[in-house]
């Protein structure tokens, strides 16, 4: 799950200034689960914009709409007649819904209402911790099913380092150092001694340092031998 | 139904009430202009009887499906007015009362601004109104057994009392046979029975009974589902079995520590617990002419019971031994049924009562046993500490919650309370009952209590029971909160956000979103508390009666 | 012979072993650094030259590295794992062996949060046992690629930290075989302030025939002040200060005087302690009391190997 | 900001039926009296409040608060801890654009409870009447 948080305020305002009429669009994916981007936040923050802009007596228009999902291009065809008529979309998806939507409408200006934070999990109402990098090239099969890439402050492969105490990082006592907890996990399973191998250095031509990735699957594909 | 929204708006003064500070015609004539309002009638005194006729006959006649009901909106006349829809045949719910006797003449003077609050709550109702939507009934099967954990006295009550309402009941006790602590003591305080004759003829009863079926060496180990269609899987030695059940109750009791140590004491033949004292004078023990100290406050002051105990038993104590009978007390708890009465029957009977304060000491070997004390009220003026030479020494016990309690709770999704008993709901609605429906509490396993009380909270709660799962198919209304499958995008945050665990993700075609999956509300969970709608961050979730668009219509047609 | 330095040659001798280390400044002037180069020449075999220590920018190790030599005290250059990538490691390592630095010392490093430029991005492409490993190779005459050397080989002594004091416990002894797995042959304690906790380390690490793979110089700081001995036991993750030190700081007339004792002593104790190979001493910005405790623990004049 | 004599506040009331909505009636009852630019709107529970309805009533009104019932009382067990939440995000939302975040607020208190009632609404009218109009008001 993609996780995201609301832009501040000031910032939506100063992106929307010379705007009359905004389309705020919501999308139905990760960022209504992540409560930043759904229709209740949609509503909400339409009503907040259209009251800062009251206040300084500039009134906003605002359309409000909330699509299924902004990172395919499909969903937006539903909106193009509402899009025709505003001066700008505020997005309020993801880092690719936003660009999705900014694809889908290539004379339009699209602004992004939120920051897209990371990959993680909902640990309860309100609290989310990140648990993947995307990295292309996943190691959880060594390290117990915890990620070291995405949860080591270093994303170190033979840790931990001499910085964590009491089951902490170094950087925050508030965060989880990400090898003590694959070695409680691994020591749990009865495999810690499986630590003892020396991790080699990982190839980060699958992650993003090998450039943009993509991906092809031709035997997916609708038309075949492209 | 949207484009033929026919409203009819009935106008009651109360006799006067209203009329004296606003004034009708004029609200009238604006609320004729709204669109969909179809009918406009004021009266004197709307809930007569006779009005009641009146009113059905118009809405017959002008084919009114939304009442407005401007005047007063206490829930008796609220229930009036339903059953006069209910009567013309119209859906109960498309009803909008709007109080203008209380929230308007009673509290303000009569002015151009009462007026204007008047016409905007007329128009607030009106609005409200042309939002409403119909609520109908639904028949559920349920399956009506009964399980009941913990073959105590409260367990047995219970099975019994539902047994004897019709219900099938599955009796789970985890130790091999039933009883739990009615097995070891001497008497009981408040009932006039001995005990062991008391849990023999409840053991009869449960065992002779046809419905109740007990299974000795069980425990809980997992639960599914919700009142009316639980899986429960109990575990006897290595085996789980799985059964359908509709309710549960909780009656697994409480457990005494003994603890001499709380009391600067170690262990000594002389120097006994409450249970202890119990066992030894149901085995027909002798204490004539013995001096017996009885101590209490130092632990488990929370709860009455404790207090209610020493005093029940060195009132038997003196009673029955002519024993010297002194209790070493902080407090004396004892607020309740006949308890007070039985406190002043053990002083005027010659039980020393003594009091103290941090200042005690007590040293105990096998043969005598040293009390040193100060009485707080005197000390200043016969100066102390005071001596005390006993034969023996009675402490209270720890009260804890049964083994397991913790592990239970978490497989019954219920919260844990002070004391680590389990929680009750709101003490307001039903003592009994727990923040899910369908799982109940009966004796001790929510505070430690008493035998007489077990009775009383076994009836309601098979009562309870009763009025839930009356029969194989029940109808009930659905107020729950309906979900929108279209927008649920299954985030989970109404389902963790729901007090009363009404909420599961249900699958199936029929849900029309990407997921095919949808937040569904057990209606005979669900207490209506909206909660789910207010946290949805996909809208999905409306609460009948309380949706979005009629709180927003009621904004919308305020002025400002 | 690895790569000859002076500190391999001692620990061979097997003599017990001093190492120091100096910070290089927060600015160019390598002054500084000359200037602590002559204050501590003839104490210690060889100095650490902190790589941006606490991910704060100051000069750099390999052209602090570079004043030593020219003052005649041999160099250790740390690197740490943060601001690299393994390409620019590797050019450093050729660099700073071809201007004649013999010994490195391979870090994870401490995370920017706590330096000046928080708001930077780490590199970490490598950890520091990769790093051991990597540096294995280069001494062998591989890239970290594999590809083959087609010149003559760097010289490296290499070295690690080892920090008995994090956590878990267990594994601190099984990361410092890890490293001396990778190829480190010596390694440099967390300073050591509870010497209970460190016995308890090295015991492990006897139990482990380790002290025979890898040359152990255990870490000495003398202590300044209380508030920096109880500073760091509570907030600096990874180091512990025994109530015992901290009580003695506490009564002392002469808190910086009692500090030199403890760690006076604690040399003498480290001196018998089987598996011990030396001592690696850090006087954070109090560089000129190495001299004195070098004297009084007799580590001075140094044996000639 | 000083009180514009000819000021008249707008507030909107959101009312748990099970408390504040009660205690209107109560208040009725004991013929007390409080300003009339003051509207109700029954809840099922102050749990059922929403960040959207406070947006919306701001739009409009220059203030506006929830009755709740009392701490540990509430009949849903969390609805009072969740309305606490909401004013809590209400008010943020507020002081990001500028507006006193004392424009929303919670008040927790009995169906019984007539009197208290009027001192809530009497309190926090005057309160707002000392804030001055909302700014932030879209109709005006």
């Amino acid at each position: 799950m993609i996780i995201a948080e609301r832009k501040p305020i000031e910032e939506i305002l100063g992106l929307l200034s010379k705007h009359q009429k905004v389309l705020v669009l919501g999308c139905g994916g990760c960022v209504t689960v992540c409560l930043a981007g759904g229709e209740k936040e949609v509503g909400i923050l339409s009503s907040q914009l259209t009251m800062a802009r009251s206040k300084e007596e500039r009134p906003l228009e605002i359309v409000q709409k909330t699509i299924e999902r902004q990172c395919d291009f499909e969903y937006f065809e539903g909106i193009r007649h509402i899009v025709k008529d505003v001066d700008a979309i505020l997005s309020l998806a993801c880092g690719i819904g936003i660009q999705t939507c900014a694809e889908a409408f290539p004379d339009k200006i699209v602004w992004p209402g939120v920051n897209t934070k990371f990959l993680g999990v909902n640990l309860n109402v309100g609290e989310w911790a990140e648990r993947c990098q995307a990295c292309g090239q996943c190691v959880l099969d060594k390290t117990g099913g915890i990620c070291p890439v995405a949860r080591c402050s270093k994303s170190i492969f033979n840790g931990p380092c001499g910085g964590s105490q009491d089951g902490k990082c170094e950087v925050s006592p508030d965060t989880d150092c990400a090898w003590a907890l694959i070695h409680d996990r691994l020591t749990r399973l009865g495999e810690v001694d499986s630590l003892r191998e020396i991790l080699p250095v990982k190839d980060w031509s699958y992650s993003r340092d090998g450039g943009p990735r993509k991906l092809v699957r031709e035997d997916l594909e609708l038309e075949s031998g492209k | 139904m949207e484009n033929n929204t026919r409203i009819g708006v009935f106008f009651c003064s109360c006799n006067g009430k209203i009329t004296e500070k606003v004034d009708y015609e004029q609200i009238t004539s604006e609320i004729k202009k709204l669109p969909q309002v179809e009918y406009v009638r004021d009266s004197q005194n709307l809930c007569a009887h006779l009005e009641g006729e009146l009113i059905c006959k118009e809405i017959t006649k002008n084919q009114l499906n939304r009442i407005v009901v401007v005047g007063c909106a206490r829930s008796k006349e609220e229930g009036f007015f339903k059953e006069v829809l209910r009567k013309a045949g119209i859906n109960p719910h498309l009803l909008s009362m709007v109080n203008l006797l209380e929230e308007c003449c009673s509290v303000h003077g009569k002015s151009a601004r009462s007026a204007a609050k008047a016409m905007e709550m007329a128009k607030m109702g009106v609005a409200r109104a042309g939002k409403l939507e119909e609520i109908s009934f639904g028949e559920y099967s349920v399956n009506r057994t009964v399980l009941v954990l913990g073959g105590g006295l409260a367990g047995m009550e219970a099975a019994l009392q539902a047994a004897a309402r019709g219900h099938k009941v599955i009796l789970a006790e985890k130790e091999d046979k039933l009883g739990g602590r009615l097995a070891r003591v001497n008497s009981i305080i408040g009932v006039d029975r001995n005990p062991a004759e008391l849990l023999d003829e409840k053991v009869k009863a449960v065992t002779s009974n046809p419905s109740i079926e007990v299974r000795t060496g069980t425990r809980l180990g997992d639960l599914d589902g919700n009142i009316g269609n639980y899986t429960a899987w109990l575990v006897k030695g290595d085996t789980e079995t799985p059964v359908d059940i509709g309710a549960i109750v909780v009656a697994t009791g409480v457990q005494t520590i003994f603890c001499p140590v709380k009391y600067g004491l170690g262990i000594a033949d002389n120097v006994i617990g409450q249970m202890k004292l119990e066992r030894l004078l149901a085995d027909g023990k002798d204490f004539t002419g013995k001096n017996i100290s009885l101590v209490i406050g130092k632990t488990t002051e929370e709860f009455n019971l404790s207090f209610v105990i020493a005093v029940k038993n060195a009132l038997l104590l003196r009673k029955r031994f002519d024993a010297t009978v002194n209790v070493f007390y902080t407090n004396i708890k004892v607020a309740g049924d006949n308890w007070e009465k039985m406190y002043t029957e053990a002083r005027d009977a010659g039980v020393n009562f003594f009091k103290f304060d941090e200042g005690i000491e007590i040293t105990a070997n096998n043969g005598e046993i040293l009390i040193n004390y100060e009485d707080p009220f005197i000390r200043g003026k016969i100066p102390g500490p005071f001596t005390v030479t006993s034969d023996y020494i009675v402490l209270p016990e720890e009260l804890v919650p049964a083994d397991g309690t913790e592990d239970l709770a978490k497989v019954l999704r219920i919260d844990l309370g002070p004391a680590s008993f389990f929680s009750i709901d709101n003490a307001h609605i039903l003592p009994e009952m727990t923040s899910r429906d369908g799982i109940y509490l009966v004796g001790s396993c929510q505070s430690p209590g008493f035998v007489n009380d077990i009775q009383i909270s076994a009836r309601v709660v098979a009562e309870e029971i009763f009025r839930k799962l009356y029969a194989d198919q029940v109808s009930v209304e659905l107020t729950q909160p309906y979900v929108d499958a279209a927008k649920c995008v299954v985030c989970l945050t109404c389902y963790r956000c729901c007090p009363h665990g009404a909420i599961t993700i249900e699958h199936g075609e029929q849900y029309d979103n990407l997921y095919k999956s949808a937040a569904q509300m057990n209606p005979m969970v669900c207490r209506k508390c909206g909660i789910c709608a207010a946290e949805c961050p996909g809208k999905a979730i409306q609460l009948p009666d309380y949706t979005d668009d009629q709180v927003l219509a009621q904004l919308e047609a305020m002025e400002v | 012979m690895k790569a000859g330095s002076k500190l391999e040659r001692m620990l061979e001798s097997g003599n017990f072993t001093v190492t120091g280390e100096i910070g290089p400044p927060k600015s160019c002037n390598g002054e500084i650094v000359r200037h602590h180069a002559r204050m501590l020449k003839g104490y210690c075999e060889s100095y650490n030259l902190t790589d941006n220590q606490t991910a704060i920018v100051r000069l750099s190790s390999i052209a602090a590295g570079k004043i030593l030599l020219e003052e005649d005290c041999e160099p250790n250059i740390q690197i740490v794992c943060r601001d690299r990538n393994r390409i620019a490691i590797q050019s450093d390592v050729l660099g700073a062996t071809a201007l004649g630095m013999k010994n490195i010392l391979c870090l994870s490093g401490d995370h920017q949060k706590f330096g000046n430029h928080p708001t930077s991005k780490n590199v970490y492409d490598v950890d520091s046992i990769q790093l051991i490993k990597i540096l294995d190779g280069m001494r062998n005459g591989y890239f970290a690629n594999g590809e083959e050397m087609k010149d003559e080989p760097p010289k490296i002594f290499i070295g690690c930290a080892a920090n008995p004091f994090a956590d878990p416990f267990e594994f601190r002894v099984t990361r410092l075989e890890k490293k001396a797995d990778a190829g480190a042959d010596f390694t440099q304690t967390q300073c050591v302030l509870d010497m209970e906790r460190f016995e308890r380390w090295m015991e492990l690490v006897r139990a482990r025939g380790l002290h025979k793979r890898i040359k152990i110089l255990a870490g000495i700081t003398p202590l300044k002040s209380v508030k920096a001995a109880k500073y760091m036991n509570k907030y600096v993750a990874g180091m512990m200060v025994s109530q015992e030190y901290i009580d003695r700081l506490e009564k002392a007339e002469d808190v910086k005087a009692e500090g030199v004792n403890i760690a006076c002593e604690q040399i003498e104790y480290l001196k018998k302690m089987e598996g011990i190979a030396g001592v690696h001493i850090m006087a954070i910005a109090w560089e000129e009391i190495v001299p004195e405790i070098c004297k009084r623990t007799g580590l001075n004049p140094r044996p000639e190997v | 900001m000083s009180a514009n004599a000819d000021f008249q506040p707008k507030i909107i009331v959101f009312a748990c039926e099970n408390s504040g909505w009660l205690a209107a009636e109560h208040a009725a009852e004991l013929a007390l009296s409080y300003p009339e630019r003051v509207e109700l709107i029954k809840l099922p529970c102050s749990g059922k409040i929403d960040v959207l309805f406070f947006m919306k009533a701001l739009e409009k009104a220059d203030g506006t608060i929830v009755l709740a019932c009392q701490k540990e009382n509430c009949k849903f067990i969390k609805g009072n801890i969740r309305a606490a939440q909401r004013v809590k995000q209400t008010e943020n939302l507020l002081k990001e654009i500028g507006i006193e975040p004392e424009r929303v607020g919670l008040y927790y208190l009995a169906a019984n409870m007539g009197h208290k009632f009027v001192e809530i609404i009497q309190n926090f009218y005057d309160k707002i009447r000392e804030l001055g109009p909302n700014p932030g008001k879209v109709i005006k």
